[in-house]
């Protein structure tokens, strides 16, 4: 199910080179949880959530916050240095080994014709679906919400309209990164491991799907991680597994070169 | 000589990728290195091993070799990781005439590259026939194969070797196909191969790899018989399959529940140090070092000597099995058919008494 | 003309300092490493001609690298071409790539195109990893011979430095040129503001491409010479991080100066090589320290016009992504 | 005679709304033409679509009897329509020197192998273009600065350089974009006695200046326009007359004087 894998990643949505790692540290802090709790699913999402929240906010002070005004190559390579740091503090702090993640559901299934369905996968759509949901509504309906919508627009503009774009980049990138904590855990769990390097390729996922959903549209990057999911299936099917990942960056390109905010974007995003 | 000490260089991916491969190879090497020095040394001289992290990048490991190969303490040079790093370390070191003697370098182009290149985990040449013939064939009685490989030097290779020698005892491939390191989702692989329908799967991964490959198979719900290279054979990989590993066949020379004290002093101690099981590669690292020790205890504190030294080594009794170099500076492994069953490896088979 | 003295003095003696290295310096190790070091010199400046003066965001560089590294390697093993042959064709396959890349991409923006060189760069890797009939794929590519010159054959390190050191020179006098040129003008001016350029007959997209295809030029170059250098290679050294640490150089020393990728290439390379042997805390302490720097010295170690250049990148950004704003600016 | 710029029924909508809706205007050899018109007028369109950065939705640009409706920006550029914009536009990190120098893009050949080489096609561009550069530099009285980066002048000086470049152009006709906004009372009539020596050199020029002294000053003729349609067009004493005008502007009467 390489669907519901980009999907979970799809909804992030962040150009960063960090992302990679604050999935593996919510990914872990999920994990540690889940194990001292005795396998307490829903405390372990919370914590994984808070985990990358605080390394959201982190990620702001040291990366964006500072070079507000310098644009975006520097926060950029800023990213890049605590993303070097990160991932080489990663393999020290948890271990360089593969850690294997217990499947609240004891692997049980159940069998549609052909296919089975396991109840963990079950599981995993049923929390991004709801995420997703409860995102849309937190974008669309809260002042917080349009807040950030406005900073993403303009920054100058949402200034001027008394908002403290500060607080509202903060906020959002925290959110963000929370949201990638938790998915983190729900792949930990998909996958019944986790792993302190599985970040970058996770994080390059992401990215394509979020591009080609279009940045800042929270369905888009859904529909994206799903249309991305197809396109990754259809060419191992077609070609060769081999040739998966040049088919997604082709595919990736065309769709900049077609239509540059997405299949579902619209333009005058600002990208954080 | 003027120093107090014989250094012996380590060249290992200490981070990146393989980070946890070369901390394996830090404590198996250290370990033998202790033991030696506690044992008075060699010719009156304690082992000191000097570690430097290459990431297993074939760039980072030539610029080790260059710094090893320069420093006339280094007597000799064990490492690195993939075949392609050391590869790429193997000209400098052949130019300066310092022994590279890689504990997992399985690639047959490796040991042949030069005089003084040296593998002692068996190449493919060796493993893939053994696969296709004792495990596929006649321990499990298959006629047709289907094969998921790393895209990387070992997987292709591993993958060749073996559709070759399947080929020669009649067992059908039906399907080879790569994914990529770091690959989370197998699925999509999985389904295509499971149309050609082949009676057993060959699985040429890592054991973390090779875990989810398990798990994801269970999931599919596809019955087929599943064997792998020695690569998974390590006490990890059932913690991370769990049910899925079940029944998985594959070979080692090298097993936790090796009666042989000296096998388990190793694994208790191994266990000690690193809070984990020793797989394979620790167990060649470890004796990586001591056929080095070995050598040098012969041959004197000359790298020309300890190379010739090396060379001639024949019977060795190594942790893991006999070690005799053939020419070119390989070694043909004798393998134990390693099955998963309630959660253990056991030992079916073994070859390596014969 | 005080600037100009300044310079002047400051190229001889950069020239003076890094011929006498391989007559002080005779560790072989070192020098490898100052090799190395100039081999992200070239990397970085190719870059920086790209990133600092068109002002486009290539953040797949290991790409054009890649092509040079792997045109030569597979030309010199199948039909024994001499390395001064290859290092051109290197230099022109990578060129040539980059009008695949730029011709349907180049009008492209910021971060859009700079996602279009990502994807690039990762596709070049994986049909070199997949291709393996020409390429041998992961196994990489091993014996590519070294260069020779009337009849002395590269061998130690100290040639090979020369070599890279010469490819340098060679690189930043042409490159030089070439700014000081209606040419280079015209690339500063597309960095600048890309309407105004237009307004002034400047044809921006032609320029462009022609930037990328410089820029990628040298990077090929830096390819050929590392196929003959390293002897061996294989996918690994042209991942996307590998094009990363570029980006990382050419930020640190200073966008859009000839200086700065020197010094960045030069920093970041010592410093990698300084911790190794404190193994796994090596590249938590180079991730430190590049976040140390950029926070210290954000316009980059040698740096002056970068931070005045985000700006005008910022505006037109900006600009260029608000549809309203631009309707506004027609208007009035 | 003929006019040598000309738009006919030229459009230009966004959507819905409509900059520009049938207008059509001629502009003659050697006269300096003001444009002017209220807020949202659709002054600055036209000069987009006359020089090819927004797309006409209908209607045609004639440049010495020549269309060049949608031709690219640069390509009319080479014909020798040269603008300036609106707020200012030079380069900023480059010199006021290579400002000037990259004016003359259109008038120079270097290719690459001539910059590398350091041939005589390149050797003459550049003596060419470096004097030229300072003689257009001394006639704006830029020529202290030619050094400097463009960004480090003050704002009345950035915008003669912004002149100065267009004038390297080699410009046939010269479309100046509001240039005297922001300027004090001094530079604007420094701005105006420049503009006329530039038409005494042979130059036609097109302003559009919302400072209306300095229109009725200089211009021979003036284009109103209001929403997007002209509404009146002649001498500055006609326009001054014009019930239409006044009503556009009403409430600013004053300007009109």
């Amino acid at each position: 199910m390489a669907i519901g894998y980009s999907i979970i990643l799809g909804v992030v949505g962040l150009v960063t080179f960090v992302h990679g790692e604050v999935i593996v540290y919510g990914a872990f802090t999920g994990f540690y949880t889940l194990l001292l709790s005795r396998g307490n699913v829903a405390l372990a999402l919370l914590a994984g959530f808070a985990a990358s929240w605080i390394l959201g906010v982190v990620v702001n002070k040291i990366c964006y916050q500072p070079f507000q005004q310098r644009g975006r190559e520097v926060a950029l390579i800023a990213t890049i240095g605590l993303s070097i740091t990160l991932r080489s503090s990663a393999q020290v702090l948890f271990g360089t080994q593969q850690k294997f993640m217990p499947d609240m559901f004891q692997n049980r299934f159940f069998a549609l014709g052909d296919i089975r369905i396991a109840y963990t996968q079950v599981f995993v759509f049923a929390v991004v679906f709801g995420l997703c949901l409860l995102l849309q509504r937190i974008i669309t309906k809260t002042y917080f919400g349009m807040a950030l919508r406005a900073v993403s627009m303009n920054k100058k503009a949402a200034a001027l309209l008394g908002l403290d774009v500060n607080r509202a980049i903060l906020l959002g990138n925290a959110l963000a990164c929370g949201l990638g904590g938790i998915s983190g855990v729900l792949l930990g769990m998909y996958y019944n491991a986790i792993h302190p390097l599985m970040g970058a390729s996770m994080a390059m996922k992401a990215f394509t799907a979020t591009v080609f959903g279009g940045l800042g549209s929270i369905t888009g990057a859904a529909i994206g991680g799903f249309l991305l999911g197809i396109f990754e299936n259809f060419a191992v099917a077609m070609l060769s597994s081999g040739y998966r990942d040049i088919v997604a960056f082709l595919i990736l390109i065309a769709v900049l070169i077609a239509k540059p905010s997405g299949i579902m974007g619209r333009r005058g995003v600002e990208l954080s | 000589m003027a120093a107090s000490t014989i250094k012996i260089g380590l060249s290992a991916p200490i981070t990146g990728n393989y980070a946890e491969f070369g901390e394996n190879f830090q404590y198996a090497v250290q370990m033998a290195a202790e033991k030696i020095n506690a044992m008075g040394g060699i010719r009156g001289k304690n082992i000191e091993v000097i570690v430097m992290d290459s990431k297993s990048d074939p760039k980072e490991a030539a610029i080790i070799a260059q710094r090893f190969a320069q420093d006339p303490e280094i007597l000799a040079v064990i490492g690195d990781f993939t075949s392609t790093a050391s590869l790429a370390g193997a000209p400098i070191y052949e130019r300066y005439g310092v022994v590279q003697l890689s504990p997992t370098a399985s690639h047959p182009e490796f040991a042949p590259s030069g005089k003084y290149m040296f593998g002692i985990v068996g190449t493919q040449d060796a493993e893939g026939p053994f696969n296709a013939k004792y495990i596929a064939k006649e321990y499990l009685g298959i006629n047709s194969v289907g094969i998921i490989y790393i895209n990387n030097d070992w997987g292709n290779v591993t993958k060749d070797r073996f559709a070759k020698a399947a080929e020669e005892n009649g067992i059908k491939v039906t399907m080879a196909q790569p994914f990529l390191e770091g690959e989370r989702d197998f699925n999509a692989i999985l389904t295509k191969i499971r149309q050609t329908n082949p009676e057993g799967l060959f699985i040429a991964a890592m054991y973390n790899e090779g875990s989810l490959i398990c798990q994801q198979i269970r999931k599919m719900g596809w019955e087929v018989k599943l064997l792998a290279p020695s690569s998974v054979f390590s006490d990890s990989f059932i913690k991370l399959g769990g049910e899925a590993v079940e029944g998985v066949v594959t070979n080692t020379f090298f097993a936790l529940n090796d009666p042989d004290p000296r096998v388990q002093e190793f694994i208790q101690e191994f266990r000690k140090r690193a809070g984990r099981d020793p797989n394979l590669h620790a167990a060649c690292a470890y004796d990586a070092m001591m056929l080095i020790a070995e050598a040098i205890k012969r041959a004197g504190f000359d790298r020309k000597a300890i190379r010739d030294a090396l060379a001639e080594t024949k019977g060795f009794q190594g942790i893991t099995g006999s070690i005799t170099f053939t020419p070119v500076g390989d070694v043909v492994r004798k393998y134990k058919i390693m099955v998963v069953e309630n959660g253990q490896w056991v030992i079916k088979r073994d070859y390596t008494r014969d | 003309m005080k600037p100009a003295r300044k310079s002047i003095v400051l190229i001889g003696l950069g020239a003076v300092i890094s011929l006498a290295i391989p007559l002080f310096l005779k560790n072989e190790y070192l020098l490898r490493v100052a090799t190395i070091a100039l081999l992200y010199v070239l990397l970085a400046s190719s870059l920086n001609i790209i990133n600092g003066y068109s002002g486009q965001f290539n953040i797949g560089h290991a790409g054009f690298y890649c092509i040079g590294a792997y045109t030569s390697a597979i030309l010199a093993k199948k039909f024994g071409l001499s390395f001064w042959v290859l290092l051109p064709i290197g230099g022109f396959a990578a060129a040539t790539s980059s009008f695949l890349l730029g011709i349907p991409t180049l009008r492209l923006k910021g971060i859009y195109f700079a996602m279009t060189t990502l994807g690039f760069s990762e596709i070049v890797r994986l049909t070199v990893l997949n291709w393996q009939s020409l390429t041998r794929g992961p196994m990489g590519i091993p014996g590519i011979p070294s260069p020779e010159l009337l009849g002395m054959q590269f061998r130690s390190n100290a040639h090979f430095y020369y070599l890279i050191l010469g490819i340098n020179a060679l690189m930043l006098f042409l490159t030089s040129r070439v700014l000081g040129s209606r040419i280079g003008r015209a690339w500063s001016a597309i960095r600048e503001d890309e309407a105004a350029a237009q307004a002034m007959g400047i044809e921006v997209f032609r320029f462009k491409l022609l930037n990328l295809a410089y820029g990628a030029f040298w990077a090929g170059i830096a390819g050929c010479f590392y196929a003959s250098f390293a002897s061996f290679i294989s996918p690994d050294s042209f991942t996307l991080d590998e094009g990363f640490s570029m980006l990382a150089m050419v930020l640190l020393g200073g966008q859009g100066t000839l200086l700065g990728p020197i010094l960045g290439a030069t920093f970041l390379t010592i410093l990698s090589e300084t911790f190794r042997t404190i193994a796994q805390y090596r590249l938590i302490i180079y991730g430190v320290a590049i976040l140390l720097t950029i926070h210290l010295r954000p316009q980059g170690i040698a740096g002056s016009v970068f931070l005045r250049q985000i700006e005008t990148a910022r505006e037109s950004f900006q600009v260029s992504f608000t549809k309203e704003s631009e309707v506004d600016v027609s208007y009035s | 005679m003929f006019p040598i710029l000309e738009t006919r029924d030229l459009c230009r909508h966004f959507g819905g709304l409509r900059a520009l809706e049938n207008v059509s205007m001629q502009i003659w050899e050697r006269e300096i033409c003001g444009i002017i018109g209220p807020n949202g007028a659709g002054k600055t369109t036209l000069f987009n679509v006359i020089t090819g950065f927004l797309r006409a939705t209908r209607g045609d640009v004639f440049f010495q009897k020549r269309s060049i409706t949608n031709l690219p920006p640069e390509r009319i550029a080479r014909l020798g329509v040269i603008r300036t914009f609106q707020n200012i536009r030079i380069f900023k990190h480059m010199t006021v020197l290579d400002n000037v120098k990259v004016g003359f893009h259109t008038q120079t050949s270097t290719r690459l192998w001539d910059a590398l080489a350091h041939t005589a096609v390149f050797r003459r561009d550049e003596d060419k273009v470096t004097e030229e550069s300072f003689r257009i530099l001394k006639e704006v009285g830029l020529a202290q600065e030619a050094n400097n980066l463009a960004m480090n002048l003050p704002y009345g000086m950035q915008r003669k350089l912004e002149i100065a470049r267009a004038l390297a152009a080699n410009p046939l006709v010269l479309l100046l974009d509001e240039p005297a906004a922001g300027m004090n009372p001094k530079e604007t009539e420094d701005l105006v006695s420049f503009i006329r020596q530039l038409n005494g050199w042979g130059l036609t020029i097109v302003v559009i200046e919302h400072d209306m002294k300095l229109i009725m000053n200089v211009c021979h003729r003036i284009i109103v326009l209001n929403h997007g349609k002209k509404i009146c067009e002649g001498t500055p004493k006609e326009v001054q007359k014009d019930q239409q005008v006044v009503e556009a502007y009403l409430g600013r009467s004053s300007d009109l004087t």
